[in-house]
């Protein structure tokens, strides 16, 4: 028979107050599954914690109970006190006598009952607990980073420079990410390009880092420690191996088509880098434009490459990574304008996006950073600024704020009044919000300095009017409605997910919220993992952010997967849920369950089993199964149901 | 005067700690019901709450986090929809279904776990125990 | 000013820059020795100002409209007058304007566009005979050319 | 016994001569001379900026300059609207280089003739801003001591509760005025209870009476004081004490006005600092002016001094 002993706790007056402790020791050696049953005044202290161990010594006990306060206060402690003279530290339970019973009752005989019948409940649960082990994983020390915008960038840069392995695998051609498109940034208004790019060729030279541009991961399988990832190389038509950037190709392509990094504000050719910045700075040829994909006949870059580098015959490539975290920072996009019909719906020419601003202001853009409006050309000098066009619209587009468009117009409108002197630059807006480090002086800036001219309401419409365009807004400060004729408008619009985020986070089994973003395993105390262990998030994906929290928390995600990284294994919580093979029907209830993945089901055996490194111990599988086959460690159903029985007493 | 029975299913991250917290602020209520701490509210399976009602419970709370909030994503969407199935069962083997609560009762509730403890207690107070026939039924 | 006559309207406001930031704005600037593009439009000025209920601008307002380069909107408003120089938004303004000062220079370029005009004449001869001094002096200096 | 310069202004003289009256008394059995100075003229009250910007200064600092030539260091005025303007005009000059060449330049060519002062223009020494404007209640404070005063005083002014009221001008703008705090000011209160008095705590104490409005829009006027005096009275104020002209004639005569627009206003009495310490220092009762009150201040008086020595007012 199983050696029980019980010690209940004083704490002082605080359980003893209401509880009778004498009569619920009394109680509870009258029950003939207790061996042992004593009470203590202070249970945790350094005395209250020597008894525990001696009594288990010299009473041989086999399983403890300890009747005190809140196991979330000292479960670990009576555990370990436990494991300390030599008991499994599983067959330590705390029974809940004082936040569940002294604390709230006040009728002492009716508190005392009830703290005897949760003891005994416990009891009851403890007397059927097996020893555990903690389940213990290996970790494959290698990470992957999806996504190579300056958070992919700053969160692979820092894994590697801890030195793990990184895989970097970025959709497009190059990394970068918006980040590259910018011109200057708020609020210290230094040159995007010029702290971006040293980062970029850092990962392009990194010996740790494993850089896979023009790649989408396909398939994901494994659990934290050890995942393995299948990754599509997609074929850029081009041999990189060989491939020395020279650019001639490019030059000679026939094809016009507009390019996306300059948001269609000037064009690129079939065969092309995304920008002259680009790391890896290779070609690749837009298949679906190119003259010979389409038609047969061109392969002017074939003829004209030295090397020979041109591969029209190559093909997408499937390859598989081992490893043992994932950060996952697919960043955003915006809104389009297309979207917004009041806006013009992207047929004004002159009604522009942020981002084609970010490229009209660039040294390095179409302009060579000369504000022209692409209509004509013209430099504008009458510029409309909207702000959350397309953000906090809960009823027509995106309910939340977008975050950093207030800023980014502010130094909009700021960097074009450096450009064009005379011109005059007006921001509609909802509210101004500068929640950062030196945004507020930055905005006063705008206003005080530069005579931006901030206008205090939403805008009802924009149209063309010859070659002006018409702002229809309102100043609600002023009371009056206004209108503008502007050269040039410029939207906010709403930053959104990425595309394919959706399908992304479905392949990681990690979680999307409703608009769209990924999803933190809680918003203040663990922002940088998702819900599912081993995946780290980063950057925009999660939601809208500018770059200095967009690195913070990239380093963030990054510190999460050395520390990770900082073991050889890990140690999980075995109670976990487990099949009795010779009951196990196959019918896979649990499997359409379980919110981990964590059943599979085994073909051959034709049963069902758990993976002990996904189970997180839900129990959900356990209620669901039909015949009882499945079973949680240390809380079967006969466990529970002796815990209710005990739980409602004796008649 | 009767004093009803209640035997409480609530998870670790919610509702138990929603309790503890009614302590931590010295919340007074009725000491009607037991609380059994589980993982999550999805592990209790209607069996325990049939089992509960045949030993004597007069009723039996669920507690759980509120949907959305649930620690594993959605075990309580999952407790939801048996609850309302058992529900139907109760019915029809007579136990007034009102005699099983679902509650979600977040960690920062204290108060709302106090009050669902007490309303439930009287609730049941009025109702009166649960008839040995009904039991009788359920074995 | 709804009490107007029925059919009165208010058309949209026509901002170009040469209204905004134009000669007014400059003028008014130059002669305050304030910046008018500094106010944020907190509208703490308008709050503490005792006669805000007697004006028909708020004084924040009036700021704005400086700022829009709407000088028929203030030059014609009745706030300018009320404003009674009592310093409360001078001394509370976040950004530092003293918009008292903004408020003797508006009522300067007031009357020297002949707006409108305040004059010993309309004074009350029996208050005139019993007022101190200094408010004859500050009455007359302000409100009259 | 000390001497201090002291600039009067034109309201002292004439119609708010119950301000200064009781002040050259006090001053006298506190051990200091209010000196007035032989010869002043208008301090420029209030002036709105002009384009040539100096004009505003010339009057402030004409003033200025011959207190300094006489070699006092210090000005001491009453009249809140004086204080302002010389202490502003003087703040500008000690701050802005333009302003301070602008006004010399000026002065130096339009020198009056002045039989005590050097009249050439080689003597025209360019004013710095080198005399100190005081207000008689900041000199009490800083010169004269509170403490001393309550040793001095010879009536207990115990039980009188009263509503000190500092208008706009007296402490704004607080950067060029620098007397006290604009938001939460004590001088008046630390004097009144240095005198023995009781002072009564209400919003409106630095709110504004309305100042010149009076003359264009009395009625505006009314409504501030109306506010003034219901919220001291509603807090117990036995009256209300204020340090400028201004400040009384809007409360005190206008409360004729006020009783006809705002029916339920509580009449109250209006006092100069100066009268209160008047009746601390054991003034004849005659010399503190009682007679120019429109609300009549005997009760206010009565309760102070037990009963009315000699005089009273009307
Ligand atoms: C107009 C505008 C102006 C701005 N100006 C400023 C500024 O001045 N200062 C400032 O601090 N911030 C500014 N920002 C914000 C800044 O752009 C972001 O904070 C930053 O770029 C976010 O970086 P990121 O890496 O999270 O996302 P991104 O830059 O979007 O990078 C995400 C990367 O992931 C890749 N990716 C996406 N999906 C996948 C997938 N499934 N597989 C592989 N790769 C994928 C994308 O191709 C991309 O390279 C501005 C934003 C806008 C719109
Ligand atoms: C009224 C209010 C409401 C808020 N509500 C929310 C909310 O609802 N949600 C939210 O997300 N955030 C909220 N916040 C913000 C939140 O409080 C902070 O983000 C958070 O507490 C910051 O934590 P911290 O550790 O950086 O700083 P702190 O909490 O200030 O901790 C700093 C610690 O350092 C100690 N310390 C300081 N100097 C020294 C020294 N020299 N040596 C040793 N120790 C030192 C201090 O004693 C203190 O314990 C709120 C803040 C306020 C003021
Ligand atoms: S174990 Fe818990 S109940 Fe016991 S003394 Fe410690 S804190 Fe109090
Ligand atoms: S493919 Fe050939 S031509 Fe084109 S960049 Fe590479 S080396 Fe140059
Ligand atoms: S083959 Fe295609 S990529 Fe090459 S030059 Fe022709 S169109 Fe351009
Ligand atoms: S950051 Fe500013 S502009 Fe962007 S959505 Fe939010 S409030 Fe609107
Ligand atoms: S206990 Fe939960 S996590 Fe574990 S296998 Fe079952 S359903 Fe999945
Ligand atoms: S639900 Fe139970 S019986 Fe069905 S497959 Fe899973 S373990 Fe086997
Ligand atoms: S100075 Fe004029 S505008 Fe300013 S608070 Fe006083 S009355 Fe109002
Ligand atoms: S207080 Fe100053 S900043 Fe605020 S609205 Fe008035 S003038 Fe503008």
């Amino acid at each position: 028979m199983k050696r029980i002993g019980v010690f209940v706790c004083h704490c002082g007056i605080n359980i003893a107050n209401t509880v009778d402790v004498d009569r619920v020791v009394e109680e509870l050696r009258k029950d003939p599954r207790i061996t042992h049953a004593q009470s203590y005044i202070y249970m945790c202290s350094d005395p209250g914690q020597e008894l525990v161990r001696d009594t288990i010594k010299n009473e041989k006990l086999d399983a403890v109970v300890v009747a005190a306060c809140s196991p979330s206060l000292h479960e670990l402690t009576f555990r370990q006190a436990s494991a300390e003279a030599g008991l499994n530290p599983y067959q330590c339970e705390i029974a809940n006598i004082r936040e569940q019973c002294s604390w709230v009752h006040e009728d002492r005989e009716r508190a005392t009952a009830k703290a005897v019948k949760i003891i005994k409940s416990i009891v009851a649960k403890t007397y059927l607990n097996e020893s555990l082990e903690p389940i213990r994983v290996p970790i494959n020390r290698r990470a992957m980073v999806i996504g190579g915008g300056i958070a992919g960038i700053q969160a692979s840069l820092d894994i590697a420079n801890s030195g793990y392995e990184v895989v970097l695998v970025e959709r497009e051609p190059s990394i970068g990410g918006h980040m590259a498109q910018l011109s200057e940034t708020f609020p210290t208004l230094d040159c995007s390009q010029c702290i971006l790019t040293p980062k970029m060729v850092e990962v392009g030279k990194h010996p740790r880092i494993k850089l896979m541009t023009y790649s989408e991961v396909e398939e994901v399988s494994g659990y934290v420690g050890n995942f393995t990832v299948k990754i599509r190389r997609k074929a850029p038509s081009v041999d990189w191996a060989t491939c020395t950037g020279c650019g001639e190709c490019m030059e000679k392509c026939p094809v016009k088509v507009p390019s996306e990094f300059n948001r269609g504000l000037d064009d690129r050719g079939a065969i092309y880098v995304p920008f002259p910045q680009a790391v890896p700075n290779k070609p690749v040829i837009d298949r679906d434009n190119c003259v010979y994909y389409r038609t047969g006949k061109c392969k002017l870059c074939e003829s004209t490459c030295e090397v020979g580098s041109i591969r029209f015959d190559q093909e997408d490539e499937i390859v598989e990574e081992e490893v043992g975290a994932i950060v996952v920072a697919t960043g955003y996009e915006t809104l389009p304008l297309q979207r917004i019909a009041e806006y013009g719906g992207g047929e004004v020419p002159d009604v522009i996006d942020g981002l084609a601003f970010e490229r009209l202001l660039s040294a390095s853009g179409p302009t060579v950073g000369e504000v022209r409006r692409p209509s004509d050309g013209k430099v504008p000098k009458e510029v409309v600024f909207v702000q959350c066009a397309g953000s906090r619209d809960p009823e027509r587009y995106q309910p939340y704020c977008s975050r950093i468009c207030c800023m980014y117009t502010t130094k909009h409108a700021m960097l074009y009044k450096h450009r064009v002197h005379d011109g005059q630059p007006y921001i509609f807006y909802i509210d101004v919000r500068t929640g950062g480090k030196g945004y507020e002086e930055f905005y006063h800036r705008a206003e005080e300095e530069e005579g931006v001219v901030y206008l205090k309401g939403k805008v009802a419409s924009i149209f063309r009017d010859g070659d002006q365009t018409v702002v229809w807004g309102t100043d609600s400060l002023a009371g009056r409605n206004v209108e503008i004729r502007a050269d040039l408008v410029v939207l906010a619009t709403a930053v959104v997910p990425g595309t394919g985020v959706q399908d992304l986070a479905k392949k990681l089994k990690i979680q999307t919220g409703e608009n769209g973003f990924l999803n933190e395993a809680h918003p203040k105390l663990r922002p940088v993992e998702s819900i599912t262990a081993g995946f780290y998030l980063a950057g925009c994906g999660q939601s809208p952010r500018d770059i200095p929290d967009t690195v913070a928390q990239a380093s963030g995600a990054a510190s999460k997967v050395t520390a990770l990284f900082s073991k050889d294994e890990m140690e999980q919580d075995p109670m976990i849920a487990a099949v009795d093979e010779d009951v196990c029907g196959g019918c896979r209830v649990c499997i359409s369950v379980c919110p981990y993945d964590a059943r599979e089901y085994d073909e051959e055996e034709e049963i069902a089993v758990v993976n002990e490194a996904l189970c997180e111990g839900c129990g959900a599988c356990v209620a669901a199964c039909p015949c009882g086959a499945t079973q949680q460690s240390n809380l079967t159903d006969r466990q529970i149901l002796e815990m209710i029985t005990a739980s409602l007493g004796e008649e | 005067m009767f004093e009803p029975k209640i035997v409480c299913f609530v998870c670790k991250w919610c509702t138990s700690a929603g309790a503890d917290l009614a302590g931590t602020s010295r919340l007074k209520y009725s000491p009607n019901g037991i609380n059994l701490r589980f993982m999550c509210s999805s592990r209790v399976d209607p069996e325990h709450i049939m089992w509960a009602f045949r030993q004597g419970a007069d009723g039996v709370l669920v507690g759980g986090c509120h949907p959305g909030d649930c620690h594993y994503q959605d075990g309580n969407y999952r407790t939801q929809t048996r609850m309302a199935l058992l529900r139907r069962v109760l019915d029809q083997l007579g136990i007034e279904s009102s005699r099983l609560r679902l509650e979600w009762i977040s960690a920062a509730e204290g108060k709302k776990f106090a009050e669902v403890m007490d309303n439930f207690s009287e609730e049941l107070r009025k109702k009166g125990p649960l008839s040995l026939a009904s039991k009788e039924m359920t074995v | 000013m709804a009490e107007g006559a029925d059919n009165e309207t208010t058309p949209r406001l026509r901002l170009d820059r040469e209204k905004v930031r134009g000669e007014f704005g400059k003028r008014l600037d130059s002669l305050s020795e304030q910046h008018i593009l500094a106010c944020y439009q907190c509208g703490n000025c308008s709050s503490g100002c005792p006669l805000a209920e007697e004006m028909d601008l708020l004084p924040s307002t009036v700021m704005h409209l400086v700022q829009l380069g709407q000088s028929e909107a203030v030059l014609n408003s009745r706030s300018i007058w009320v404003c009674a120089s009592c310093l409360q938004c001078t001394v509370r303004c976040p950004k530092g304007i003293d918009i008292q000062k903004v408020m003797d220079v508006l009522r300067q370029m007031a009357l020297a566009e002949g707006i409108d005009h305040f004059g010993p004449d309309q004074v009350d001869p029996r208050n005139a005979a019993e007022v101190p001094q200094p408010g004859l002096v500050s009455a007359y200096r302000k409100l009259s050319t | 016994m000390t001497r201090v310069a002291y600039y009067p202004g034109c309201a002292l003289k004439e119609r708010s001569a119950h301000l200064e009256r009781p002040a050259l008394g006090a001053a006298e059995k506190l051990g200091f001379e209010l000196d007035e100075l032989d010869s002043w003229t208008c301090c420029g009250a209030v002036p709105p900026p002009s384009e040539e910007r100096i004009m505003n200064l010339v009057a402030p600092i004409r003033i200025l300059k011959d207190v300094r030539d006489t070699g006092d260091e210090v000005l001491v005025t009453i009249c809140d609207f004086c204080y302002n303007s010389l202490k502003r005009a003087n703040h500008r000059v000690s701050t802005s280089d333009l302003d301070r060449k602008r006004v010399n330049a000026f002065l130096r060519e339009n020198q009056p003739k002045r039989d005590y002062l050097p009249s050439t223009e080689e003597d025209y020494r360019d004013y710095l801003g080198e005399v100190q404007v005081m207000h008689l209640l900041e000199y009490l404070r800083d010169v004269v001591g509170f403490e001393e005063i309550a040793q001095s005083r010879s009536t207990e002014l115990s039980g009188l509760r009263l509503a000190p009221y500092y208008g706009c001008v007296m402490l704004r703008p607080e950067d060029e005025i620098g007397l006290d705090s604009v938001e939460n000011p004590t001088i008046i209160e630390d004097f009144l209870v240095a005198l023995g008095a009781e002072t009564v705590a209400y919003p409106y104490r630095t709110v504004c009476c309305g100042s010149y409005l009076s003359v264009s829009f009395p009625e505006s006027s009314a409504r501030l004081c109306s506010n003034i005096i219901s919220s001291a009275a509603e807090k117990g104020a036995d009256a209300i004490v204020v340090s400028c002209p201004l400040c009384f004639y809007n409360l005190d005569s206008r409360q004729k006005m006020i009783s006809e627009l705002y029916p339920g206003t509580k009449s109250i009495p209006i006092l100069y600092f100066t009268q209160v310490l008047g009746m601390a220092m054991d003034l004849d009762i005659s010399d503190l002016g009682f007679d120019k009150h429109y609300v009549d201040p005997e009760p206010v008086v009565e309760k102070a001094l037990g009963s009315l020595k000699g005089g009273g007012s009307r």
